[in-house]
């Protein structure tokens, strides 16, 4: 069925709860509003107030708190409001939610799944637009996925709602309510780790994820030679086959990031080629990535994020090497 | 360590109904100035509601709208003096208007536009805050820092019931009696966190009681009683200069008006009570005040009315007339010096 | 919203002083029920001893004292049930014994060995949190998710005085109170934070003021009376099991040791007052108090001490009797499911 | 003169606060104690507790409240008693400090100094021993540099405290009491942005900072050919031209970082070489990093850190390629 990227993460959640008892949701906003983003719609009136979680406004306290909850057997689902204001909980997230199990000497399971919308493009004040990404993949203990696409935010929300470990699902809210695409019915798993390729080609890969990935089939169609097109899916654990797989023939590499350059993930994928793709590599691995500075004002958000036109341009450079 | 300052239980008011409840006796308030307070109020009203129209139309974007706050606002803000700061959460976005900002420069902010951006040094207003509470150990920092330096300047922090819940609140808070600082914590509780009623936010009886915990003064005030907000504020701004420290005052308010442009409260929301709310609204309360005491009639009134309409109408002409920002301004103000590859993307 | 619950201004008092002040009543607590306080009280500080001639001897590392702390933390653990969860900072790193865990767990944290690792669900002992007030939130989360499943289990967390300054602290407060999560909050006020005093971490005029911003109750105890410190825990958790909610309880101690073996506090502290806590300190507090009813006299005192001390020599000897940790160790437990790239560095 | 890192810090901090009547610092047990690690030793006594001031235990509130501060017109110096108990600073870091100069479109400057030491080595509990660089270089509006050296890091931290941006300054714990080393007298400055060769070599460059710069000159002695090591120094600026330059020379490339390996600062100058020396480069970059995992119990850390073995190990893979 049709649904949008928002509709897929609702879904996922409906499904999740019906089939696991123990998956609650908390966060701000999430019961009686059904989300800012209408992404919890439903879960209230349908689970009751004991499994859909109106808190208080503060993110540590909703993070810290489901570390308490996964001790008492739940499953908890905790839904920051946008990514920017998950910052208060990056010290829960890294001292305790990524550690404890460890703590445990592998005791105990710590399943948390932490959602946040992600990403610019939507025109909204300053800290709605951020892309986080790389405070999360860089911390120890915690698992990273972030879809392109409506089916697959329900397929890793789901495999996240499933995982032992603790995982950071960020759904790019510029894609939220457009494109629509096919989401399956009911049950629908896409396992962790797995990339995708998005769009098959033999002259130069763009590897991406998250809205980078619509941006990477635009610049494709932008480019006179044929590139692919790669979805990380999951930022960690990193399906390297398929990234080195691709580069392996192509030769030649773009990596696209919608967040600020530097030490951003789109590093770790250079680091990756560099280390495993050298006899590979016909040229530069080029990255095309959001500037060293804050997110612009929106009147200039386009003067900032990764256009088709600048992953093209970096595709040629890379041709032209 | 302080002795215990119990909160303010009961709401400090100075407006009358017209009826039962008779006028109270306003201190350092002469004629001109009561009018004047209208007058701030009254831009702000009219601030809000022409917004809530650029909005409509597609002129501003995204709106924070404060229908029904301009008491607290106004009231507040005109206790401070001139080289006190301002410390506005989104929910204030125009104070700066009170302090002579032009209204393109607000307007500005909510169209995206760096002409948005301003220089907090020349209205002694800081930069509009969005993350809640994140601000306030601002305020703090700011009026301690001053106090350090000899400096008699004070600091008013804005905020929500929704914020107190904040751990930064907290922290801000301590510091702010640990260190003696001249601030003021204004709690504008309109009793709503975007859907979140007060009664999820927490189980204090009131959030005055906040103030125990501190060691500091807690004072409840009503919230659409400009006058009430006013001497609220003045006595906790005179503590603050005499060297007493802060002071945390909670305006008991009503959000009768959606969180912001994008929130459909009909999910949440009673419009019985959002009815009620409005019809004893701030700005009609001080009007009935001022026309008890003669100082307001329908000329005057649609005159101050006009005035502001008035500047309204030439804000957002001046905000609509602003050039397109030059692309350049992305890479500008990050760092003062930026490094080499600060282009690179 | 709750009711404004006040708080208890002056502290709970049982142990008399053996002048003037005579024993007062204890309830719950039957002759061997004192008797067995007591040896845990001599567990804990023999644990507390030996540790110190241990890293003397550099058998262990850096060690965090808890000397003059046992009353605080053998008197509320003994009012826990069974099922009932413990949330311990580094300061009741060893309050696990308590629960029968062996003093070789607790021996091998404080050695940097894996070996000190340990189950919670084994013992309803969470890990030892080190980041200060960072456990409160999980304490809280534990209690109340037990009661959404229908168990009666309520938690404890223990934190310092310095621990109130910390957001988290609060934000886990307010999420105690608005779920009404049946946790006890303990605040071991000692009065210091490594080298800051008590009167440089708050105004408030005592911690358990910070309880009415909450609207939960709060208590204060004299944290040297270990029969104070059960009833203060029992009545609070009774509270939490009729579904009353959280309860905040101030116990008032003195550090009168170091902050931790790496610590020097000649820089700031007052030997004088350190000579007279120490004189007054708790065991000995609870020794006489004994040897007035009648229950305590030199042989038996040397034989629960004889024992504690056996089971510390029997305990170091087991953690310095562990292999060396599997070098592979350092890949395990980070995730149930790790990235295939875990051991790349 | 002949210091300890410790020293040459608290030496940098009593010039720094002599030099500049705004300089003071704030941060838990800094003035009556003078520091855990004594780094702020003195201070109280000679500057007064209006400009050395020990703060309640809350990070996030002295880093909020240095911002105020800088409002008004203070250079405040936040410590951070370690870098883990850093994180819950975080959230100030990212939304504030990083951006509220840009956010009053240049008009105010925020020199905000944060110091803390980091890294792991000595033996202490759980959370005394994270390298969290990488969370601070992604943040954009904000510079970070690390001293491996006494002499650098007065050096360092005295640019930073002229800085008119935010300064990051993180000081390796495990060099903090040895060894020894020549730090100048009175004015000492190292300009942010210039990395420093460590030690001349022709055939492979070892990259590194903070503590594993002893650890690459130790590696250095371990191969056989001759390894040339470059100490970044500031990790944001980054010095690119010593970098390129020397793998330029060398053609050959390790990058050591002990933080946990995904998404770490190496991935950055591993990026940087696969984009801008692909044609110098004649074997893969190889990273010899911590792993994805929480920094072990002490006494197993050695087996975490990177050491002059697994160094010399991977140079050599490199050599041979
Ligand atoms: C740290 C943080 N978390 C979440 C948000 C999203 N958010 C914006 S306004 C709001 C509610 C604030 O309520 P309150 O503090 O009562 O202020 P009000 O909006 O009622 O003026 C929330 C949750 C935010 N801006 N910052
Ligand atoms: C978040 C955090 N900040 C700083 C520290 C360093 N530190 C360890 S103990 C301590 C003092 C704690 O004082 P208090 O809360 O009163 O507990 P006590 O040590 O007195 O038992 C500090 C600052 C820490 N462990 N965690
Ligand atoms: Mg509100
Ligand atoms: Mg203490």
């Amino acid at each position: 069925m049709e649904r949008t990227l928002v509709e897929a993460v609702n879904d996922a959640l409906h499904v999740g709860m019906e089939r696991d008892p123990t998956v609650m949701v908390l966060g701000e906003d999430v019961g009686r509003a059904g989300g800012v983003f209408r992404a919890t719609a439903g879960l209230l009136d349908r689970f009751g107030p004991e499994r859909c979680v109106d808190t208080p406004l503060a993110e540590a306290g909703i993070l810290g708190t489901a570390v308490g909850l996964a001790m008492a057997g739940w499953r908890p689902v905790c839904e920051m409001q946008y990514e920017s204001f998950s910052y208060p909980c990056l010290d829960q997230l890294i001292t305790h939610v990524g550690r404890y199990r460890w703590r445990t000497g592998g005791a105990m399971e710590f399943p948390i799944v932490v959602r946040m919308p992600t990403g610019g493009g939507v025109r909204a004040p300053e800290l709605h637009e951020d892309s986080p990404e790389a405070y999360y993949v860089h911390t120890p203990g915690v698992k990273v996925a972030i879809p392109s696409t409506p089916g697959d935010a329900k397929g890793l929300l789901t495999a996240a709602l499933r995982d032992p470990d603790p995982v950071v699902v960020l759904e790019p809210k510029v894609l939220y309510r457009s494109p629509r695409g096919e989401v399956p019915e009911g049950e629908h798993v896409v396992p962790l780790g797995r990339a995708r390729i998005a769009r098959e080609g033999s002259d130069v890969t763009l590897i991406a994820y998250g809205a980078m990935v619509p941006t990477c089939l635009a610049a494709a169609d932008l480019v006179d030679e044929s590139a692919e097109v790669v979805d990380i899916r999951t930022l960690k654990p990193l399906d390297e086959e398929t990234i080195l797989g691709s580069v392996a023939r192509t030769g030649r590499a773009v990596v696209v990031q919608e967040a600020p350059r530097v030490a951003g993930f789109g590093a770790e994928i250079a680091a990756l080629l560099a280390e495993k793709a050298i006899l590979d590599l016909r040229g530069p691995v080029v990255r095309v990535t959001g500037y060293d500075v804050p997110f612009p004002y929106w009147s200039i958000e386009h003067e900032y994020l990764p256009s088709p036109e600048r992953v093209a341009a970096a595709a040629r450079r890379v041709l032209a090497f | 360590m302080g002795k215990v300052v119990p909160a303010e239980g009961d709401l400090l008011r100075i407006i009358g109904d017209g009826e039962q409840r008779p006028d109270g006796e306003v201190h350092g308030l002469d004629e001109p100035a009561l009018l004047e307070l209208y007058r701030k109020m009254v831009l702000l009203r009219t601030y809000d509601e022409r917004s809530l129209v650029y909005h409509r139309q597609g002129r501003v974007g995204t709106y924070a709208i404060f229908w029904g706050h301009e008491a607290v606002q106004a009231g507040s803000a005109s206790a401070l003096a001139d080289e006190d700061w301002i410390f506005p959460s989104y929910r204030e976005s125009a104070i700066g208007l009170l302090r002579g900002m032009p209204p393109e420069v607000v307007l500005s902010w909510w169209r995206g536009h760096p002409a948005g951006w301003w220089d907090p040094r020349e209205y002694r207003v800081a930069s509009i805050t969005v993350p809640i509470a994140t601000h306030v150990p601002h305020a703090v920092g700011l009026a301690w820092g001053s106090r350090l330096k000899g400096e008699s300047v004070c600091s008013i922090a804005y905020f929500g019931d929704g914020a107190t819940s904040e751990g930064v609140f907290h922290e801000g808070a301590n510091f702010a009696a640990v260190l003696q600082a001249p601030v003021v914590l204004l709690c504008n509780n309109n009793q709503w966190a975007i859907s979140t009623p007060l009664s999820a936010q927490t189980r204090a009886a009131t959030l005055a009681d906040k103030a125990v915990g501190y060691g500091m003064p807690g004072v409840r005030v009503d919230g659409g009683d400009v006058l009430a907000v006013f001497q609220a504020t003045a006595e906790a701004l005179r503590r603050a200069r005499a060297g007493e420290g802060p002071t945390f005052v909670e305006a008991l308010t009503y959000r009768s008006a959606p969180h912001a442009t994008a929130d459909d409260p009909s999910a949440y929301w009673d419009v019985g009570r959002v009815e009620q709310e409005r019809e004893n609204e701030c700005l009609g309360r001080y009007e009935r005040y001022l026309e008890r005491r003669g100082l307001l009639d329908e000329g005057l009134r649609e005159e101050i009315r006009a005035e502001a309409l008035e500047r309204m109408r030439e804000g957002i002409a001046a905000a609509e007339a602003m050039p397109a920002p030059d692309p350049d301004v992305v890479f500008a103000h990050a760092y003062v010096d930026p490094p080499p590859t600060i282009r690179e993307g």
